[in-house]
């Protein structure tokens, strides 16, 4: 499927706070159709705030979040989730009362096309169709990372929110969850990912925004990011 | 031998009651976390709405079956709307503790409006007599009841483990906030479930109706045996509902039939003894260890 | 979902103490005013009135030490008020003691009587034990209804005689007295339940309340803690009781019956989870409530406790002690806010 | 107390035999002979799901096993609960975090540190006693790197800040034998590296076990490594060994690993 | 607290009021059968003494004061004493619900005001707990089991099996029942426990069933009483055996209907429509309240009345000296046929009814159900006096 026109996450001029703490500071971001983008930035920095704010999770916000020319503003989470933005949380939320199925089966399908099916879910994560029958929060923490991924995938989101999604995996996993990610690119599906691992990050992204105290400090493409990586790295403090 | 196969009878016949308002019970809790003290008010509702119907109406037991069970599935999702769904985020504590003041309210509502004393209400026409097998003997109004309950708890059974809705329902209960973010409408959901939980307390208090005391405080000490009911069934279990149903039914019977007044002591003496080698009950899951 | 549901932490109850009481001043002027309150009660509170409200703050104190301190919600609390006020009426009774020394036998009989139910209790937390406990309260009034040569049955122990040595016939006089020679057995409750709550083990409990594996990860021993808190909580409960039975001269069946349970928590509830204070605010208002309704000609106490409750459980969940208290802490932040800027 | 108790003749402070775990029928941790030796630092690794969780939980006694035996200085504790083998001197993090959120950390390292001293019995001293503890929580804290933030609740922290109190409480508890669950998972590089030279720190004169799935870590820090797979010992060995071990290479570290 | 002397004034009224305290039930399970109408009852008493005596009236400010004490003994507690106290109260009426009564009994000996007992059966009142203040009015549980007991042993129900709520009261009804069976030449074959409260009797309906009897007794009362019954017309037992009820008021035939109980057996204490008196005080009633009265308020009527005779009679509210009029009195009234007020033990002991529940063809209007079988006289449905009473 080619990406459709103008399905771009525009986040402008975005502030956050918890109680009177500030954040998030004057953010400004965009995810292109089809790109993938990262967040980089120390502990602390603001990037699952970030994320949820998008996600109309977090509500102490001030600023604008334009996807695919709508403006989110005042809508409820579940209204974003349908028109297409699915969340990988930075805790998997996997659901305890549910079987690793029916965890797969629950958020409702946004984009036939793109969804995934559930043997296609289950071909790409075997550990998956041989817990299929297990409470969610039964699996080993490093599968129910898997299984938060899997979930998503199964929704045909057309921009995914992963935080941290290489977190626990066992190396051979993030590969595949890198193949992944480009493959979903493929599909024209956009991507805003927040890594700490850099290596990880620069294999997959096309371009890195970073993040400092809340603040973007720099904007890069992959490119200039690899080469600059060590020196990046020093200024942010990681 | 007559005597324990007669009582045997009877105990299945007082447990398909019980199976059926814990039912009820196990099936707020499972999908919305809410252990609902109201029941036993709610069952009363049920019981008071039929002899009322009757006698403000004409309308008899076959009619308030229906009817009962739609009003009260109304009255649940009332419930759920104006009071229980504004607690459902926290702990379960609060809804238990609200459920609880309601269940208050209620029972004084209706000692003020129908008095104590009770209402009459006849046994339905078709249901008189009795059920006789040799020597072992059951009033058919006593068969008709635990049939009825058995099959609606097959019912509901099916339902809530075979479909969609129960999965949803569920998920939304876990965590209402990240089920959103998955792009569930949560509410859409949860209240008709609160409601049909309520309907099925208000079914079996219509069942009740012409078999026992109907007044403002005939669901007061009920309550309480179905929390025992739950506690030996394990409360998120539907199917542990229903057995421990049935076993706290034959168990009161057998206690009636050998011990006489020590009867109800045995059923909490189960139930102390299930907490104590299987604390999340019988039919309940392990409880996670970290 | 079981484990999921017991396992999780509730956002709205308070950890510990806040910032007003954390104040050394405002904390001793609170202690001050609410001594002479105390104090001053039955000058314009009718005396045997008064004497309920400080035996029923007392029993939620209890409660809420459970309830606010270690999360757990205890539905069978009248077991252990209703324990004690039988055993203080037959010590006071049948051995002619003093009053304070049956009480404290009451007390200890509750308590010897919350080691096998919280037991068995605290092996289920959040909504079960709070089933449980309500369903073995139910089984000790079966037992008080049954055991009728100790108990008299729904008749109750009567003519529970009021004996302090030489200040018998003054407190027997008139209740005001009375009041003030039971005051010290309440304060002393009060005065445990304060420092328990502010002491190590009270830390420990909020821990264990919060994130009970955690706990145990680091070497707490989560049940033997739970199991203390709640005989300490059965022990204050067993003082009320005994205060109790003591001022109206019997105990009756209506002190262990699951409505009782009910009465404290919703005082609990009413004062605010986790504001030792609260409860007694609560106790105040609802005692007060009650005595003026039964002679008020309306008859629907229910309606109005039940609404009550389902308001306060709705909006004021912090009660009002807690919502008053968060009230205030704002204000002063804002005002400390003002003061730096 | 067992403290006087003698390692056993093998120098294994740890030991497990045959150690099973099943649930549901479903084999996590099978037949397991782990042999952990005095001194050392030492890794676990696998693929997700090997059973590296479900046996740290088995060894702290959040699981009773299926079968086998857990020795620790050669005296068996199967079957001892969590609690009794904190006293032990085995402390353990937690995979997923595992915090009281409205607790302070300065709070947590505190109640940490007052665990083994009974002191938490004490109802009827003044929660004061616990600064006794302050000084000493407050370093540890700044070992960790959480000084600044010592005041507030856990809930508040962000994810890696949480991982390192994680840490900390951990540390608290003075393990003879220390168990860390990931303890550098969701931290940025610095963090990794500053926690790697913690974990240095901290093995001196004690025993550690830890889970990571960042081969650097492992690399820095392990002088085993024992590698799981379903539940089964795969392989066994020093870091450069394993690492190069065909089978550990396709069941976990891949082709780039 | 200003306890009873005369005070100054014109009489020897206490502050020139006599104020009647009613402590009742007004919201629970006794609501129907006394509760708030038992004002009215009171009031038309005082009507009918001051129409009585006219300006010779005694007592010329006569006040009531009530309060709802919903069958808790604690609240009873608090609300006696501060009658007593802070209303000025020279009696408290009523008190329903033994241990609430108990606990006003010892108020008032204490308070040295007078308490009359309408609505509690506890023989404890006149036995181990009676005192010089205290009186016991319409009924007890003692004189409930004579009447139906003895005579439907009479009537040809000798072998009996007996159902009952294992907690005193029930016990107590079943001693006494088991007494007056026998007494009366009957056999009781079998004493069945229940537990209490209870819901479910079938097995014990079966139970009872086992041996065959001639009359089940069920000696539960209100909404266990109504468990009971339906049950046992659903097992069919009412073909094999005649029921009889301890404790049963008209109050609950009529809200259940004579249906459930028709051809019941039971002991009444008072019966609006006996005969033409009683017919006349309750069409009086009647005009007040809409509805018939129970046995309570036409006992609350007469201990009212009586309470305001003795006054006029000593001249006086000192509480010592009306219960000097009242010891011993020997009273025909509306309410007390054949009534003394014994001395010894307090107790006012008077006929009462073997009543039997109509079946519905026979009611001509509501509240019509009962047929009074027979009257039993004072002397047998009261024992004697309690020897553990001591004033
Ligand atoms: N619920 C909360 N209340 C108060 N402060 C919070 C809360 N959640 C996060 N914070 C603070 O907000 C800041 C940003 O947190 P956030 O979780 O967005 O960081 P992050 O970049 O995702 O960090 P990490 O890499 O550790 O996940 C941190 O300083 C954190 O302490
Ligand atoms: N309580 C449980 N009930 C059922 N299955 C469980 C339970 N705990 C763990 N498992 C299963 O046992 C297997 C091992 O889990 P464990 O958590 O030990 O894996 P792990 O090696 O720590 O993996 P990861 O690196 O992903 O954390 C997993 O497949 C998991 O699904
Ligand atoms: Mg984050
Ligand atoms: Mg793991």
């Amino acid at each position: 499927m080619t990406p459709v026109a103008g399905e771009v996450l525009e986040v402008a001029g975005l502030s956050a706070w918890y109680g009177e703490a500030r954040v998030l500071d004057d953010v400004d971001l965009r995810v292109a159709p089809g790109e993938v983008v990262t967040l980089v930035g120390r502990n602390g920095a603001g990037k699952t705030t970030l994320l949820r704010s998008v996600m109309g999770l977090h509500r102490q916000v001030r600023g604008t979040v334009t996807w695919a020319g709508q403006d989110l503003g005042k809508m409820s989470a579940d209204r974003r989730a349908k028109s297409g933005i699915g969340w990988v949380p930075d805790d998997r939320g996997i659901y305890a009362t549910l079987s690793v199925q029916e965890n797969l089966l629950l958020p409702p399908v946004t984009s036939k096309a793109d969804a995934w099916s559930l043997e296609q879910v289950y071909e790409q994560f075997p550990v998956l169709h041989e817990r299929r029958d297990f409470p969610g929060t039964k699996l080993s923490g490093g599968e129910q990372q898997m299984l938060a991924i899997a979930r998503v995938l199964r929704t045909g989101s057309r921009l995914l929110l992963l935080d941290e999604p290489s977190e626990g995996l066992a190396p051979v996993i993030v590969q595949q969850i890198g193949d992944i990610i480009r493959q979903i690119k493929d599909q024209g599906i956009s991507v805003l990912l927040v890594e700490q691992n850099v290596k990880f990050a620069s294999t997959v992204a096309d371009r890195h925004y970073l993040l400092a105290q809340g603040r973007v400090v720099e904007s890069l493409d992959n490119d200039s990011f690899q080469s600059r990586t060590s020196e990046l790295l020093e200024y942010l403090g990681m | 031998m007559t005597a324990f196969i007669q009582y045997t009878l009877q105990g299945l016949a007082l447990g398909g009651f019980y199976a059926l308002a814990a039912l009820g019970l196990a099936v707020i809790f499972g999908v919305l976390g809410v252990v609902n003290f109201s029941h036993g008010a709610c069952f009363m509702l049920g019981a008071v709405g039929a002899a009322v119907l009757l006698d403000s109406t004409g309308l008899g037991f076959w009619w308030a079956l229906p009817i009962m069970t739609i009003a009260m599935f109304l009255f649940g999702v009332l419930m759920e709307r104006l009071l229980v769904q504004w607690l459902l985020r926290l702990d379960p504590l609060y809804n238990f503790l609200l459920t609880f003041g309601l269940t208050l309210l209620l029972v004084d509502v209706v000692k003020r409006k129908y008095g104590v004393s009770g209402l009459p209400y006849p046994l339905p026409a078709g249901l008189q007599g009795r059920f006789t097998m040799g020597s072992v003997s059951l009033s058919t109004y006593q068969v008709f009841a635990a049939v009825f309950s058995i099959v609606v708890c097959l019912a509901v059974w099916l339902v809530l483990t075979k479909t969609r809705v129960g999965m949803i329902v569920r998920a939304s209960t876990e965590d209402a906030e990240r089920s959103r973010a998955l792009g569930i409408n949560v509410s859409r959901w949860v209240t008709p479930v609160f409601g049909f939980g309520i309907a099925l307390a208000g079914l079996a208090g219509v069942l009740r109706a012409p078999t026992g005391s109907v007044n403002a405080d005939m669901g007061s000490f009920f309550i309480i045996i179905l929390f025992a009911v739950v506690v030996i069934g394990g409360l998120g279990s539907i199917l542990g509902a229903v057995v421990a149903g049935f076993l706290v039914g034959l168990v009161e019977a057998y206690g009636q039939g050998y011990a006489g007044r020590f009867s109800q002591v045995f059923i909490f003496m189960l139930m102390a003894l299930v907490v104590l080698v299987r604390p999340s009950g019988l039919f309940g899951r392990e409880e996670a260890a970290s | 979902m079981s484990s999921q549901l017991e396992h999780k932490v509730d956002v709205e109850l308070p950890a510990a103490p806040v910032t007003v009481a954390q104040r050394p001043v405002v904390r001793w002027v609170m202690l001050a005013v609410g001594l002479v309150v105390t104090l001053a009660l039955p000058w314009f509170v009718y005396p045997p009135v008064a004497m309920d409200i400080a035996a029923w703050a007392l029993f939620a104190i209890s409660v809420d030490l459970l309830l606010g301190y270690t999360g757990l919600l205890s539905f069978g609390h009248a077991a252990f008020w209703g324990t004690s006020a039988y055993t203080t009426g037959l010590i006071a009774s049948n051995l002619g003691l003093p009053f304070p020394v049956a009480i404290l036998g009451g007390a200890i009989v509750a308590m010897l009587l919350a080691v096998p139910i919280g037991y068995l209790s605290v092996k289920r937390t959040g909504i079960y034990f709070a089933m449980v406990t309500l369903a073995f309260a139910q089984m000790v009034y079966f037992i008080a209804n049954q055991w009728r040569s100790v108990t008299g049955g729904e008749n109750g122990l009567q003519g529970i005689p009021k004996n302090l040595g030489p200040l018998t016939d003054t407190i027997n006089a008139d209740s005001f007295y009375f009041y003030y020679a039971a005051l010290p057995i309440i304060l002393l409750g009060v005065f445990i339940a304060w420092r328990t709550v502010n002491s190590p083990f009270g830390r420990v409990l909020v821990a264990i309340r919060d994130n009970p594996a955690r706990a145990r990860a680091l070497g707490y021993d989560v049940e033997r803690y739970k199991i203390m808190a709640f005989v300490l909580s059965a022990g204050l409960a067993g003082l009320a009781g005994g205060v109790f039975s003591i001022s109206h001269g019997f105990a009756s069946l209506q002190e262990l019956i699951w409505t009782t349970s009910g009465k404290v928590v919703l005082i609990t509830v009413l004062g605010g989870i986790g504001t030792l204070w609260g409860a007694v605010v609560g106790a105040a208002l609802v005692v007060t409530l009650e005595d003026q309704l039964a002679s008020s000609g309306f008859n629907g106490i229910g309606i109005v406790t039940g609404a009550i409750f389902v308001v306060i459980v709705l909006a004021f969940r912090h009660g009002i002690w807690g919502t008053a208290r968060n009230g205030l802490n704002a204000w002063l932040r804002k005002r400390r806010h003002a003061r730096d800027v | 107390m067992p403290s006087d108790a003698r390692p056993d003749a093998s120098g294994a402070l740890l030991q497990t035999r045959a150690l099973t775990k099943e649930f549901r029928g479903f084999r996590a941790v099978s037949d397991v002979g782990l042999s952990v030796a005095e001194g050392t630092v030492h890794a676990l690794v696998g693929p997700n799901g090997a059973g590296k969780t479900t046996l740290f939980n088995l060894l702290t006694g959040f699981l009773a096993p299926t079968s086998g035996q857990i020795l620790f200085r050669g005296e068996d504790i199967t079957g001892r609960q969590p609690e009794q083998i904190a006293h032990l001197g085995i402390a353990r993090s937690f995979q997923i975090t595992s915090l009281f959120d409205q607790m302070s950390a300065v709070d947590h390292v505190e109640l940490a540190l007052a665990s083994p001293t009974g002191l938490g019995y004490r109802f009827w001293r003044s929660s004061t006693q616990m600064r006794q503890f302050r000084d000493r929580a407050m370093d540890l804290l700044g070992q960790v790197g959480l000084a600044d933030r010592s005041g507030a609740a856990a809930g508040s922290l962000a994810y890696g800040q949480k991982r390192a109190l994680e840490l900390a409480l951990a540390l608290a508890l003075d393990p003879q034998l220390l168990l860390l669950d990931e303890p550098t998972a969701g931290m940025g590089l610095e963090d990794v590296d500053r926690t790697i030279a913690l974990v240095k720190q901290v093995a001196e004169g004690r025993t550690v076990v830890f889970v990571d799935h960042n081969m650097h870590v492992v690399g820095s820090l392990a002088d085993t490594v024992t590698v799981l797979q379903s539940g089964q010992v795969l392989a066994e060995g020093s870091y450069d060994q394993v690492r190069n071990d065909e089978r550990v290479i396709t069941a976990y570290l891949g082709q780039a690993g | 607290g200003g306890a009873g002397g005369p005070s100054s004034g014109g009489g020897k009224i206490s502050d020139d009021k006599v104020v009647i305290g009613l402590l009742n039930d007004q919201s629970g399970v006794y609501k129907d059968l006394s509760g708030p109408n038992s004002k009215v009852a009171i009031q038309m008493a005082i009507d009918d003494y001051k129409a009585k005596y006219g300006d010779k009236a005694v007592a010329k400010d006569i006040e009531i004061v009530s309060a709802d004490h919903q069958n808790k003994p604690d609240v009873a507690n608090t609300k006696a004493q501060e009658m007593y106290d802070r209303d000025k109260a020279d009696i408290i009426l009523d008190v329903p619900t033994s241990s609430a009564a108990l606990a006003v009994a010892t108020q008032a000996k204490a308070k040295k005001k007078l308490f009359i007992d309408i609505g509690a059966g506890t023989t404890a009142l006149t036995g181990k707990s009676c005192n010089k203040y205290t009186f016991h009015w319409a009924y007890d549980t003692y004189m409930l089991a004579s009447g139906a007991g003895a005579a439907l042993v009479e009537g040809g129900g000798k072998n009996w099996s007996i159902v009952y709520p294992d907690y005193a009261f029930g016990q107590d009804m079943t001693k006494s029942f088991s007494a007056a069976v026998e007494r009366a030449g009957g056999t009781v074959q079998q004493k069945i426990a229940t537990p209490f409260p209870n819901e479910n009797f079938s097995t014990f309906i079966t139970k009872a069933g086992s041996s065959k009897p001639d009359v089940i007794g069920i000696m539960a009362a209100g909404g266990d009483l109504v468990n009971f019954v339906k049950q046992y017309n659903q097992a069919g037992m009412a073909d094999q055996a005649k029921l009889a009820v301890g404790l049963m008021f008209i109050t609950d035939i009529h809200s259940l209907g004579v249906d459930q109980f028709k051809g019941t057996t039971f002991t009444d204490a008072w019966y609006w429509n006996f005969d033409a008196q009683n017919k006349a005080w309750a069409d009086k009633f009647k005009a007040k309240t809409n509805t018939r009265p129970s046995f309570a308020h036409a006992g609350n009527y007469s201990a009212a009345f009586n309470y305001l005779e003795a006054i006029q009679a000593s001249g006086t509210d000192n509480s010592d000296a009306v219960v000097k009029q009242l010891e011993g009195k020997k009273i025909n009234d509306m309410f007390l046929r054949n009534g003394e007020v014994r001395a010894a033990d307090h107790n006012v002991i008077h006929d009462v009814y073997q009543v039997k529940v109509k079946s519905k063809d026979q009611v001509k209007e509501d509240w019509d159900y009962e047929e009074v079988v027979k009257t039993i006289p004072a002397s047998d449905a009261y024992g004697p006096a309690s020897p553990d009473c001591k004033m």
